[in-house]
């Protein structure tokens, strides 16, 4: 907690200077609300009516499951494109082009192959985090060096063995760099996939609120959000440590 | 209890407010009476709503004229069945300094749209033509749903928007406004509920039954604004305010009633104003073929 | 050259990585089964670009190599392979290190939990088994691949330099330890060294290289089982000579 | 070109399936239009009259703006975070922060920070792919080993000569990992942007086709961007390999 | 125990790693400018971590390390370390790599290149100026490691067993060159080796360590410059009788 506390007192400060200006410049509401006002609205949908919490819910439910589906194609994707030269020479256009195509335009054929509701938002969630795990466990499979390879090509491990026992554990902390960045595009995956096709969630909810100009709604799912995506980088943050114990075991640092 | 036919309409927002009528299926069970269990799926603009039918998620579209009108010319055979708004609903609103009173005033001047697909640039087209503008003689800006902000902070002189819009503007504090509105130049409806020709003709009779349900639906939120603003603030996504509530419904049961649906009765269509509406497209260059609205137009389902 | 009870056959192997001239020059060698080699030479003449061809780590440019009469394709399974620098896993803590070679291969037992236990012990790192690498010293990280190596009872195998980064006495326990135990499991030895005594003490046979050539083989004739005396065996000090005379030769050549 | 060959036909072959399949399915060409239609459209906007290069100038440049900026602020930030604990622990909330919150909520208050056109598109695009360059820059510098991080202690170097000579190279790969996953964020990060406030580019053509229900136009629009995207990986690719040709060297493998 | 000619002094230090008990025990130590010590002692026993104590790459948990009187606080810039791993950077060729102590701290000028280039001539890898260490043989890469620490001519060196993967004609080579070097740059020298020889032949006074105390210190009152037949002398073969019983005495007295 106490290693919390400058970044707290920067944020109450930041708070202060935007409720600040936002009273003396008069600015409209409208352009940006006032943090009172913000936090009242955040105070009645979580605590009373509440109204917020479903909404929350659902966001958080097609973030996880996005995210445990896109970051397991990701991984099993980058160890056997990563293994299998052919493979990726062959896909991985197709991997690229699933990228860089804008989710928020391919709507209208996802909801013909998955229907409306959770599972085209879960699939948009898992489409958008899986391609940082893919680039980084590609990544962390080079980083064995030369002479545990030879080590393991002598000990007569088979491929799927070196990959488990040597390439994965070697290339953990590059992996996990991945996780963390799709952990954060998952959040992000999940409110866009609402954008497009929601009628619950934080995202959707965004959607509606501009559509009734009220930015002090917006600005209160906002720092929902916000408060959502801390926690579970946080949650991968403590998986990690635990993954890498064995790492962290006598490295002199 | 005997098996309800499954009917999910496409519509063009997500599930808010203004459709509360739709969205008090639970408490109200319109349609359940009508034999009829109702679906609602979410969309994003008019456009979204067709697409999301033809797609068949959805078996009606509750979706724009300009949707229809591109839908027609891009050739998929569809029917409109019910005019549901036949008011216009769009306006330009400027701030009174800016002197922009009548279209014309809106030569040289800069002007904010929702986005480049939404009705609100449509609109402001066929606005702009009544007066033989065109877009080449103003500045579009894409300004986001939040579009009355950067009139607030004088980035655009006018920004195109509805009647709902303006009201939560000027809830917001958007001052002083000079107000056109569009249905004074040309009065095209807002929405209708649209089918494919092969669903019109293979269901009439559930149809028909739908078109009861909704017509009593949107009879009750007239009759009823105050129940269906309480209603609204659990079944929609933007109704927490159940005064604002109450106030968009209003607005809406407005534009849900015109002389010809006074004359005729809810949902009935003036085929004159969508042929001009058609026609006015055409003349844009929005679509590239003559319409013959009589053609895609069928009042044969609206209940008497 | 090569003999029917050869376990090693090395036939006019030549090789050279991708950019420069050759490192090993048409080697002929042949390793009974059971016998104790042992290879010195100057740094960077060979050592170890041989050791990793009879590995079969690494291809040859020429010749080929053979075991047991069968010329080999990569690794083999009968191979145990100790590596100039330790290449311990740092994720895992000593004593799995050492299981590494059993748990690759099927479920580690009870058993093997002991056997790691003991080669630790013979090694001297017994009371280090549940530290990780990066907590070792240089020579304990040397001894606890040592330890990898033995612990699966591979009928041949290939050290490049294992005692290098070991003090003298400590070395020359895991010597005899060495000796001992290759000759209770009859093990096929190709021991690389830069020390002239080890490879004397440890050898049947000691060769030479020079410049990627074989420049001398000796038979050592010293009675086994050896035993720290015999260092100081007038024999002993004569074929220390000879092969130190063999790598002093050629730098004097070139001079 | 050989090398290519399998990626083209599995190409073709995917393109005539989708032929087939929205020719005998009767699918309407404005849920999936046929890949024929497509290409017809593509090839008049790419030949005659060619009015796709303007879009496609716009986007690339938007793109390659965004990506330089973001990758510029997510390095530099990833080595000053990475090297300065307390202000790790002070900003790195914030950091998250800047992430999870959906630029495409964002935009309208973009457009009243940054005004309209480039500028918004540019800074949204730089926000999104900034993120992976920080994380994996942060994680690469990790990557030197204890005894190198002694050598350099020992020789005297300050801390940004370590930064430079020692952490920097020995985290190369992992940086230019975060490289390759910004590049195509960058790209999505453009079309996102444009879809918010652009009159021009790509993304601002898609809503326009959406407007306009055309979908084929659309569907050429996402080719073109993936070509582009497929385009901008190979540089980023090129500039990796010349990066890292002393890593290369010497590694036995 | 120290003095005021002292080079380095270390005073009543002692050392314990996170978890584990403690790895030297109030150690002192002085060594007078341009002296020679050499310190050996069984693997495991704290050599490295001494050494690195007084690199001040290590913080003592007792006592304290002053250089010329001044109380360590880092590492200094007046000490030049060979590590036991070569570290080398697998980025830069060999060249730049030996270069690197320069280049840290001023633009490389012809005359370091010279300087670089005679140091890689010292230590037999000339040829290999323009490889990358991956392309070095174990023996090569430690020898470039040993060329990247004299290249600034550091007043003191603090050497961790730099010859240990070397063969013993190049080692033997090795040490009168340094010999010769440190002699004529009047370097503080502190060596740690496992060879007894080789701290007898090298050291003006070689300590014993044993479990992290000092066991024995010895002045070796060889002649000076020290030539290869010196090896021979009887007094030599004293000195690392005496070395040896130190080391051993301790496992005598264990078991
Ligand atoms: N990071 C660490 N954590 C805990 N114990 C350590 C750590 N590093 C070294 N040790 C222990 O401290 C002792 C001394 O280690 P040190 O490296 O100084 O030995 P050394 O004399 O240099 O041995 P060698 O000749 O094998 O290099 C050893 O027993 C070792 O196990
Ligand atoms: N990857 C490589 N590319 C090019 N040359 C190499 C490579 N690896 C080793 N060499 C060269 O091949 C020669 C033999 O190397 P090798 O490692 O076999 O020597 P060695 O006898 O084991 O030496 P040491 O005793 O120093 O370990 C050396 O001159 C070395 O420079
Ligand atoms: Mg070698
Ligand atoms: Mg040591």
């Amino acid at each position: 907690m106490q290693r919390r506390l400058p970044s707290l007192a920067l944020l109450l400060a930041l708070l202060a200077g935007w409720e600040a200006v936002v009273r003396l410049a008069g600015i409209s509401a409208l352009v940006i609300p006032a943090p009172s006002a913000v936090f009242a609205v955040l105070w009645s949908g979580l605590v009373t009516p509440g109204f917020l919490w479903q909404h929350i819910w659902v966001t958080g439910a097609e973030t996880l499951l996005g995210f445990a589906l896109g970051c397991s194609i990701g991984f099993v994707c980058g160890l056997v494109l990563g293994e299998v030269e052919p493979l990726r020479r062959l896909l991985w256009p197709y991997v690229l082009a699933t990228q860089v195509v804008p989710k928020l335009a391919l709507g209208p054929i996802f909801i013909i192959w998955f229907g409306f509701g959770m599972t085209s938002t879960v699939v948009i969630t898992a489409l958008i985090c899986f391609f940082p795990l893919l680039e980084n466990t590609m990544t962390g499979l080079q980083a064995a060096t030369p002479e545990k390879r030879d080590l393991f090509r002598m000990l007569g491990a088979r491929q799927w063995q070196t990959l488990l026992r040597l390439k994965i554990p070697s290339g953990l902390p590059v992996i996990m760099a991945g996780v963390r960045i799709a952990i954060v595009l998952a959040l992000v995956g999940a409110v866009v996939g609402e954008f497009i096709g929601g009628s619950e969630g934080l995202g959707a909810s965004i959607i509606a609120a501009q559509g009734m100009m009220d930015s002090t709604l917006m600005f209160a799912l906002f720092i929902a959000i916000a408060a959502m995506g801390l926690l579970f980088y946080q949650l991968t943050l403590i998986i990690e440590r635990w993954l890498l114990r064995g790492w962290l075991k006598g490295t002199i640092t | 209890a005997q098996s309800l036919d499954k009917v999910a309409v496409a519509g063009w927002s997500k599930p808010i407010s203004e459709i509360t009528n739709l969205l008090a299926e639970p408490d109200k069970g319109f349609f359940k009476a009508q034999g009829i269990d109702l679906g609602y799926i979410p969309g994003a603009g008019g456009g979204s709503a067709i697409t999301n039918m033809l797609s068949g998620a959805a078996q009606v579209a509750f979706t724009d004229p300009a949707s229809f009108y591109r839908a027609l010319d891009w050739g998929e055979k569809l029917v409109a069945i019910y005019n549901i708004y036949p008011q216009n609903v769009f306006n330009v609103v400027s701030p009174v300094d800016r002197g922009i009173k009548t279209p014309a005033d809106l030569k040289g001047k800069t002007i904010g749209v929702y986005s480049l697909s939404s009705g609100t640039r449509q609109n402001l087209q066929v606005l702009l033509h009544q007066v033989g503008l065109t877009e080449a003689d103003v500045t579009i800006k894409v300004a986001g749903l939040l579009n009355f902000a950067p009139v607030i902070q004088g980035q655009v002189d006018a920004t195109a928007a509805t009647d709902t819009g303006l009201y939560v503007g000027k809830l917001k504090g958007l001052g002083e406004v000079n107000v056109i509105n569009v249905k004074d130049s040309l009065n095209v409806p807002s929405d209708m509920f649209v089918v494919t020709k092969a669903y019109y003709n293979a269901n009439k009779p559930l149809l028909r039954r739908f078109l009861v349900a909704y017509r009593d639906s949107a009879a009750w939120m007239i009759a009823e604004p105050e129940e269906a603003a309480k209603i609204a603030i659990n079944r929609s996504i933007n109704g927490r305010n159940e005064k604002v509530n109450l106030e968009i419904i209003k607005i809406r049961n407005i534009s849900a009633q015109s002389e010809t649906t006074k004359a005729k009765g809810l949902g009935h269509f003036d085929v004159g104003l969508l042929q001009k509406g058609a026609d006015t497209f055409l003349a844009l260059g929005l679509i590239k073929a003559k319409l013959e609205i009589t053609q895609v137009v069928k009042s044969d389902l609206i209940p008497e | 050259m090569s003999t029917d009870t050869a376990f090693f056959s090395v036939d006019r192997v030549s090789h050279a990585y991708e950019d420069g001239a050759a490192v090993l020059r048409a080697i002929d060698w042949s390793i009974p089964a059971g016998a104790f080699h042992c290879l010195v030479g100057r740094s960077g003449c060979g050592k170890t670009t041989l050791l990793k061809l009879v590995a079969g780590l690494v291809q040859a440019t020429e010749g080929g190599v053979r075991i047991e009469g069968q010329a080999i394709q990569g690794p083999s399974p009968k191979v145990g392979f100790v590596f100039q620098t330790p290449a311990l896993l740092e994720w895992l803590s000593v004593i799995d290190n050492v299981l590494l070679p059993i748990s690759l291969h099927r479920r580690v037992q009870v058993a093997d939990r002991g056997t790691a236990a003991e080669l630790l012990e013979l090694v001297g790192i017994a009371d280090l088994a549940k530290r990780h690498p990066g907590q070792l010293s240089g020579g304990q990280q040397s001894r606890a691949a040592l330890a990898r190596a033995l612990v699966t009872s591979p009928p041949a195998l290939l050290m490049d330099e294992p005692f290098a980064a070991l003090d003298a006495i400590t070395r020359e326990e895991l010597q005899d330890d060495l000796l001992r135990l290759v000759a209770l499991r009859r093990t096929t030895v190709l021991f690389v060294t830069h020390d002239i005594a080890e490879a004397v003490y440890l050898g049947d046979r000691v060769a030479v290289m020079d410049q990627g050539k074989i420049a001398l083989t000796a038979s050592i004739d010293l009675a086994k089982p050896r035993v720290c005396d015999c260092r100081y065996d007038p024999h002993f000090t004569a074929h220390c000579q000879k092969i130190r005379s063999a790598m002093t030769l050629h730098t004097v050549e070139l001079d």
